[in-house]
């Protein structure tokens, strides 16, 4: 093989990034690389993403795709690679640096902002909501509560984010959480679940009190896209995550090959719901 | 840890004897204060379906501490329940899902996997005088890695398997008492309670598993083969954690690969929180149970409060201290 | 004769008139128990004052109360006649008061002169010295008699020898009132000569002395005044050159003992149980080989670190061996581990039973039925604790066990009687074979003599007994012949009469003093 | 737990008497057979880049499995070094960069924090009775909020003290000897080291910290006030996590509020692994260092070779039951 491609992610067992890692293996299939992914088992390990991608430089990899936790704790290492003549590419976050040649990324806020829009269109304009989210402190965790409380907060005043709560993105965690806000809230409209994971464990709530609450969720996964068949979730927004493991492994070997990159490749996001989601271009994006 | 001991003597004695009913009523003090708290805090609280929800909450940490309890007992640790539940719970979705085999297989299945585990771990602690620490400590990684490995990094869904759902979810008591629809899953936890406290109060198994974390050398010194009873205590824990998978997996509908790590911290917790010393030799499946309650209706109560995230971690903290404390000083008055 | 608490008649009373220590009206409760009741106590400078008592008569616990470890319900302590609270250990030092206790209290981890020195550790700056801790260490050895290495750490130590580290340790205080918990149940006669003429010592230097023990000898031995409780309760006190040893025990136990004469049976014809042949490991058994017939106590002699508890386990399968073979009932057996023994019908009942014979955390019914569970099992694993209990009971009523029911935490039973617990364990379960190490290490007179009944009616049912002792008089109490070890040999095989002198001559036969092979003196 | 005593017997001795090189350098051996079979396998591993990476990825588990063996050799446990190091990074953060003192106040801060924290710590234990696992459990959750709490649930960054990214990434060593750039972090994380093990060896909290392991009876009977050494040493555990947590923040020039949870076990894992005892008397900060070094080596290496990641966690797993194994055969064979 005539590339050796070391993507450094955020996380490596949640489905999201199993996705991103299928589109980046297609792509290595396709240019002939070898890929590696690997990720921390939480958003929080920083520090052990660090030591991932030290261990990634030293294995001096033709190139480096890097999805930071955090926007600067990484720069140091990134100059690292850049004195190695590593080129790096960022994916799903950028980072405060133009080490990276380019990033292959999500705007999440304005996807949660989508979903605050479409929360508000489900259930009237009015009434009360909550968020449950899967970190407290990563970017995306960050991002899509703010894009979504915000974007409710400003246009939508009769709607109230009545509980934002945060249930590590793990399924179990997100149930109780859900069916708590659910249990004190008797008159909720709707949730948005802010992951995969969040949204599985808030339709798992849900169903297991028999509410009928709103539910958004984000990403797909085979679960979720269930869910929207079976009505249980209204929706979900959807980012590219098979585009961006592809984009990022295609824009390092154009890296490699000395081709030029634009600042931002916008892998962009999109609702889908029982409408559509059979539709081809939302059908390419969405993961099993 | 010296301090436990004098802290935990009445519950030995509640343990083997089967008696000290006082003692057991009492031990529910920090528990009834919490739902008095919350009762009083906030109306939705004291409702059926919470206390249901709570309920249900506690099904998989409360089986999944019975486990851990059975291993603490014996004074040592297993670290590996969180992820062997996980893999207990592929393995039924590999037999159901992949092999499309009827559900008794994939219950038998997930159960025996566990059991295997747990021999396994066993028998590395007993033969090869790896201490429980590092081996469960092992145990626990590569159990994660299996699961990741044998699901293929992917959930493992059970919609082929429609009554899965109802291992969890359905409700016998329902089906007969309409107004209490207790989830099979809470009755699940309770019956492998019951299960477990007459295996340990009651047959030689348990009354093993107390004289090992007792004194282990004075018990290979009457002529028992502590191995072997050592790796069945072991092994037996394993096969709970098989139930706890199949409890979680029935209620996700689905086996969630990459779940399972950082329960174990949990489910010890219920364990200490109940009175069972990590020293050995000591402690009771209903003060676990307790404890896996005081756990969930924290959680749940501060949620329902609405408490921000941040600061339901200290109140959880401190009410951890403060019930095991409360618990000392009514041990002591005794 | 009772009630003659009187200091002026003490002859080693040197004028003082204040009694160092004065303990009255103290009643002390545990939960279950009533360990004393209206319990008293005085001790004067320069004497050693004997405390006497049956197995959890109260001696420890008031001796506990007095150096601050347990808090009195009732009653007030005098010392040199001032009234005192002492709450804590720390306490009890400042006042001079030093303990032995019953129980080893050393840290296993830490060396000898490490323990002796907790919590006066000498400094050099912010440091430690460690070279001073260990000089002053071997000081206290070297006026002690006693070969140890002050850097060794105590858990490689055998118990005799933490044993001497403990009374290094309380001697170290310099204590004007030192108590000593049966200090000698664990040592053996050497030892316990050095240890008398350091109280005599302590005696001249005027230090007050409460002494406890079961052995009766000693207290004639040492003793100026003899205290004897009963049930928690004071019997009296009387002087120990005046009184008959036989007043005493009968003060301690309400009635009178009669002790049978050694009776030797005949059994020369009876079938051989146990058989050894060539036993070795490293230098602790070499080449040790005799056998035991049904019917037959072998009393196992020889000083410390002869290597006898070596050879018990050794065949009890609980330690490896290198070469040797171990017939029961001339049927060669492997004995890899201790449930092969068990299986074989060999019990042993260790020298430690802290570490090794009880499991304090279970019962009283539990620590009994330990070794015979699977008697008490049916279908399915259940146990019949209906039987188990009473069983247990049997055994409580037949070896007189001082608990307030079977279930109670054996921990909690005075040390007498746990070791009461541990001989019950094997009675129960029925071995033809039983190796008894230091079988009546701190036990009371009373029940010394009901062991012994209880060894003889054994032996009498046809079982081999071994006895292993670190006191003469008991070994030639009760064996119908004696084999006598040193340095890890066999020196040779005696018969039941045999005399002391030749014991100890065997006993301390060395190497190069021997001639024979030990292996061809045996039958 | 029963089954470690025999085996880490030698530790003890090495340990205490500061004696027994022999047995110092055969310790090394499971980490000499991961460095060689590495170096084998791939040409970059043994690279000053990756060394230095490796030994980098050690300081702040390094510096955290010091404080947790501190703590374990007298038979206690602390689960909140992983928590408490985040605090002390955010008290260094609210410090130097919301009220914009000079970098000594956040150093001096952070440590006093952590101390602060272990005194609280010590106290609930050995006053209140609390065992260690429940009171450091509710301090690992206490803490974790409170560092959401203060640094107000983001990132703190340094930017403002541009000197503070020198503490763990700069290199003193590397200004003099040019071929030697050896990281502060390393430096640091060494240092700690040998401090904590002169205390151990050489000093009386040292002696006490062993002597609360081995017997706390014996030692309160000796007449020592066991209450205030016990305090001592979780608060010197205590300030080594705010050493940790300056490590952290330094090398992500930020102070990460979510970080830690987790981190416990890792510490624990490199403690046990050094041959330390739970059951506490016995310990070495040399092992505690080897065992924080397998555990990076093993992830570096695994990594260089491109295991995929599932494998390096059934690997992981695998290897530290092994080394850990290996060790006792070793030290039953001596
Ligand atoms: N901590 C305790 N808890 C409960 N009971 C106790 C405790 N300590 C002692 N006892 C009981 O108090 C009584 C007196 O015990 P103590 O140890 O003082 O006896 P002793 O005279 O020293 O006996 P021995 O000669 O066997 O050592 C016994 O019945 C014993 O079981
Ligand atoms: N745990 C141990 N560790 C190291 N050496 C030991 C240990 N136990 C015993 N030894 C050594 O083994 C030898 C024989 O032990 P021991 O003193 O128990 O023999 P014994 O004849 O049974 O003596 P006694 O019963 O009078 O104590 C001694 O040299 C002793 O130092
Ligand atoms: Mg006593
Ligand atoms: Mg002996």
């Amino acid at each position: 093989q005539e590339y050796d491609i070391a993507l450094i992610s955020k996380g490596f067992q949640h489905q999201f990034w199993q996705a991103v890692k299928a589109g980046a293996d297609k792509a290595g299939a396709e240019f002939n690389a070898k890929v590696t992914f690997e990720g921390p088992d939480t958003e929080a390990q920083v520090d052990r993403q660090m030591d991932m991608l030290s261990s990634a430089i030293a294995r001096k990899p033709s190139a480096i795709g890097f999805a930071a936790l955090d926007s600067q704790a990484a720069t140091p290492l990134l100059q690292q690679a850049k004195d190695a003549g590593i080129p790096v590419i960022a994916f799903d976050s950028g980072v405060d640096s133009d080490i990276p040649l380019t990033t292959a990324t999500t705007d999440n806020v304005a996807a949660a902002a989508l979903a605050a829009d479409k929360m508000a269109e489900l259930i009237g304009g009015e009434g009360k909501v909550a968020v449950v989210a899967h970190d407290q402190t990563s970017r995306t965790g960050i991002d899509r509560v703010d894009g979504f409380v915000n974007q409710i907060k400003s246009k939508y005043p009769k709607i109230e984010v009545v509980s934002v709560q945060y249930g590590a993105g793990d399924q179990l965690q997100s149930t109780e959480i859900t069916k708590s806000i659910l249990l004190a809230n008797p008159d909720l409209k709707g949730i948005f679940g802010a992951n995969e994971g969040s949204a599985l464990g808030v339709i798992n709530g849900k169903k297991e009190l028999n509410s009928s609450v709103v539910v958004i969720g984000y990403d797909s996964g085979a679960a979720q896209k269930a869910a929207i068949m079976d009505g249980s979730m209204a929706g979900a927004i959807t980012q590219n995550p098979v585009g961006i493991g592809y984009e990022t492994v295609k824009a390092a070997i154009a890296a490699l090959k000395g081709e030029t990159l634009p600042k931002v490749i916008d892998t962009g996001f999109f609702w889908y719901d029982k409408t559509n989601i059979d539709a081809p271009e939302i059908a390419a994006v969405l993961y099993d | 840890m010296a301090t436990t001991d004098t802290a935990a003597k009445p519950g030995l004695l509640a343990g083997i004897r089967g008696s000290g009913a006082y003692h057991k009523l009492l031990a529910f003090s920090g528990l009834i204060a919490l739902l008095v708290v919350f009762s009083l805090a906030s109306p939705n609280f004291l409702q059926t379906a919470n206390i249901l929800a709570i309920l249900q909450a506690t099904s998989v940490n409360g089986v999944l501490a019975i486990a851990a309890t059975l291993v603490i007992i014996t004074g040592g640790i297993d670290l590996s329940v969180g992820t062997l539940m996980t893999f207990c719970a592929v393995v039924a979705g590999v037999i159901l899902t992949y092999w499309g085999l009827p559900l008794p297989f994939g219950i038998l299945g997930a159960i025996l996997a566990g059991a295997a585990s747990g021999l396994v771990s066993g028998a590395v602690i007993a033969k090869l005088k790896v201490p429980p620490f590092i081996t469960t400590l092992g145990m626990m990684l590569i159990l994660k890695g299996l699961s990741l490995v044998i699901s293929g990094t992917k959930p493992i869904y059970f919609n082929g398997t429609p009554d899965f759902n109802q291992i969890s979810l359905g409700s016998i008591v329902g089906s007969v008492i309409p107004v209490m629809p207790i989830p099979n899953g809470v009755l699940i936890l309770f019956a492998v309670a019951v299960i477990a406290s007459f295996v340990l109060t009651r047959t030689a198994l348990g009354r093993y598993t107390f004289a090992l974390g007792s004194n282990e050398e004075a018990v290979r010194l009457s002529g028992v083969n502590v191995d072997r009873w050592k790796i069945a205590v072991y092994a037996s824990a394993g096969a709970v954690c098989g139930i706890a998978g199949l409890l979680i997996a029935s209620r996700l509908n689905s086996a969630q690969p990459a779940l399972g790590q950082g329960y174990e911290l949990d489910a010890i917790a219920a364990v200490v929180i109940g009175g069972t010393s990590l020293s050995g030799g000591r402690g009771t499946v209903l003060g676990t149970l307790i404890g896996a309650l005081i756990i969930s209706v924290l959680a749940n109560g501060l949620r329902i409060l609405s408490v921000a995230q941040e600061w339901q971690t200290v109140v959880t903290g401190l009410i951890i201290i403060v019930a095991v404390y409360a618990d000392i000083l009514r041990r002591r008055k005794l | 004769m009772i009630n003659e608490q009187s200091p002026r008649r003490v002859p080693s009373d040197k004028g003082n008139s204040v009694p160092l220590v004065e303990m009255n009206g103290i009643y002390k409760s545990f939960p279950g128990v009533r360990a004393l009741t209206n319990a008293r106590f005085s001790l004067i400078a320069g004497e050693v004052h004997a405390l006497m008592g049956e197995n959890g008569a109260g001696k420890s616990t008031l001796m506990k109360i007095l150096s601050g470890v347990y808090s009195r319900d009732a009653g007030d302590v005098h010392i040199d006649g001032q009234l005192m609270e002492i709450t804590t250990p720390r306490d009890a030092q400042k006042l001079g008061i030093g303990i032995i206790h019953q129980e080893l209290a050393l840290m296993r981890d830490l060396t000898a002169a490490q323990n002796i020195f907790i919590g006066r550790e000498p400094r050099k700056g912010l440091l430690l010295d460690e070279q001073k801790l260990n000089a002053d260490a071997a000081a206290i050895f070297k006026s002690m008699n006693l070969m140890l290495d002050p850097r060794v750490p105590v858990e490689s130590l055998t118990i005799a020898k933490q044993q001497m580290v403990e009374i290094a340790k309380a001697l170290s205080y310099r204590s004007r009132i030192l108590i000593m918990d049966e200090p000698t149940a664990a040592l053996t006669e050497s030892e316990i000569a050095e240890l008398f003429t350091i109280i005599a010592h302590l005696k001249a230097d005027g230090v007050g002395v409460i002494y406890i023990s079961h052995k009766m000898d000693e207290i004639k031995r040492i003793s100026d005044r003899v205290t004897v409780m009963r049930d928690g309760e004071y019997v009296g006190t009387v002087l120990a050159a005046d009184t008959p040893i036989e007043t005493i025990i009968s003060m301690m136990v309400g009635r009178k003992l009669t002790d049978e004469a050694l009776v030797i049976p005949d059994t020369s014809n009876a079938e051989v149980a146990l058989e050894v042949r060539g036993l070795r490991r490293g230098k602790e058994i070499r080449d040790v080989g005799f056998s035991v017939r049904k019917g037959e106590i072998l009393g196992l002699a020889g000083l410390m670190g002869a290597g006898r508890t070596e050879v018990a386990r050794a065949i009890f399968g609980a330690d490896p061996i290198e070469a040797g073979e171990i017939l029961v009932r001339g049927k060669k057996l492997e004995i890899r581990r201790p449930q092969d023994a068990v299986r074989a019908g060999i019990g042993y009942l260790s020298e430690d039973r802290k570490q090794f014979g009880l499991a304090t955390g279970l019962d009283v019914r539990n620590n009994i039925a330990l070794a015979s569970l699977s008697r008490f099992t049916g279908a399915g694993g259940i146990l019949r604790d209906g039987e188990m209990r009473e069983a247990a009971e049997r055994f409580i009523r037949q070896l007189a066990i001082k608990t307030p029911s079977d279930t109670q935490e054996a921990r909690l039973l005075s040390g007498g009687n746990q070791q009461k617990v541990v001989i019950a364990k094997w009675l129960l379960r029925d071995c033809d074979i039983l190796i008894f190490d230091e079988p009546t290490r701190g036990i009371d007179v009373g029940a010394k003599s009901e062991i012994y009944k209880l060894l003889n009616a054994l032996a009498a049912q046809g079982r081999a007994i071994i006895v292993i002792s670190s006191e003469l008089p008991e070994i030639l109490r009760l064996s119908h012949r004696i084999a006598v070890m040193c340095e890890g040999r066999l020196t040779g095989i005696l018969p039941g009469g045999a005399g002391q002198e030749e014991i100890m001559r065997l006993a301390t036969q060395r190497e190069s003093a021997m001639a024979p092979e030990p292996n061809s003196k045996v039958a």
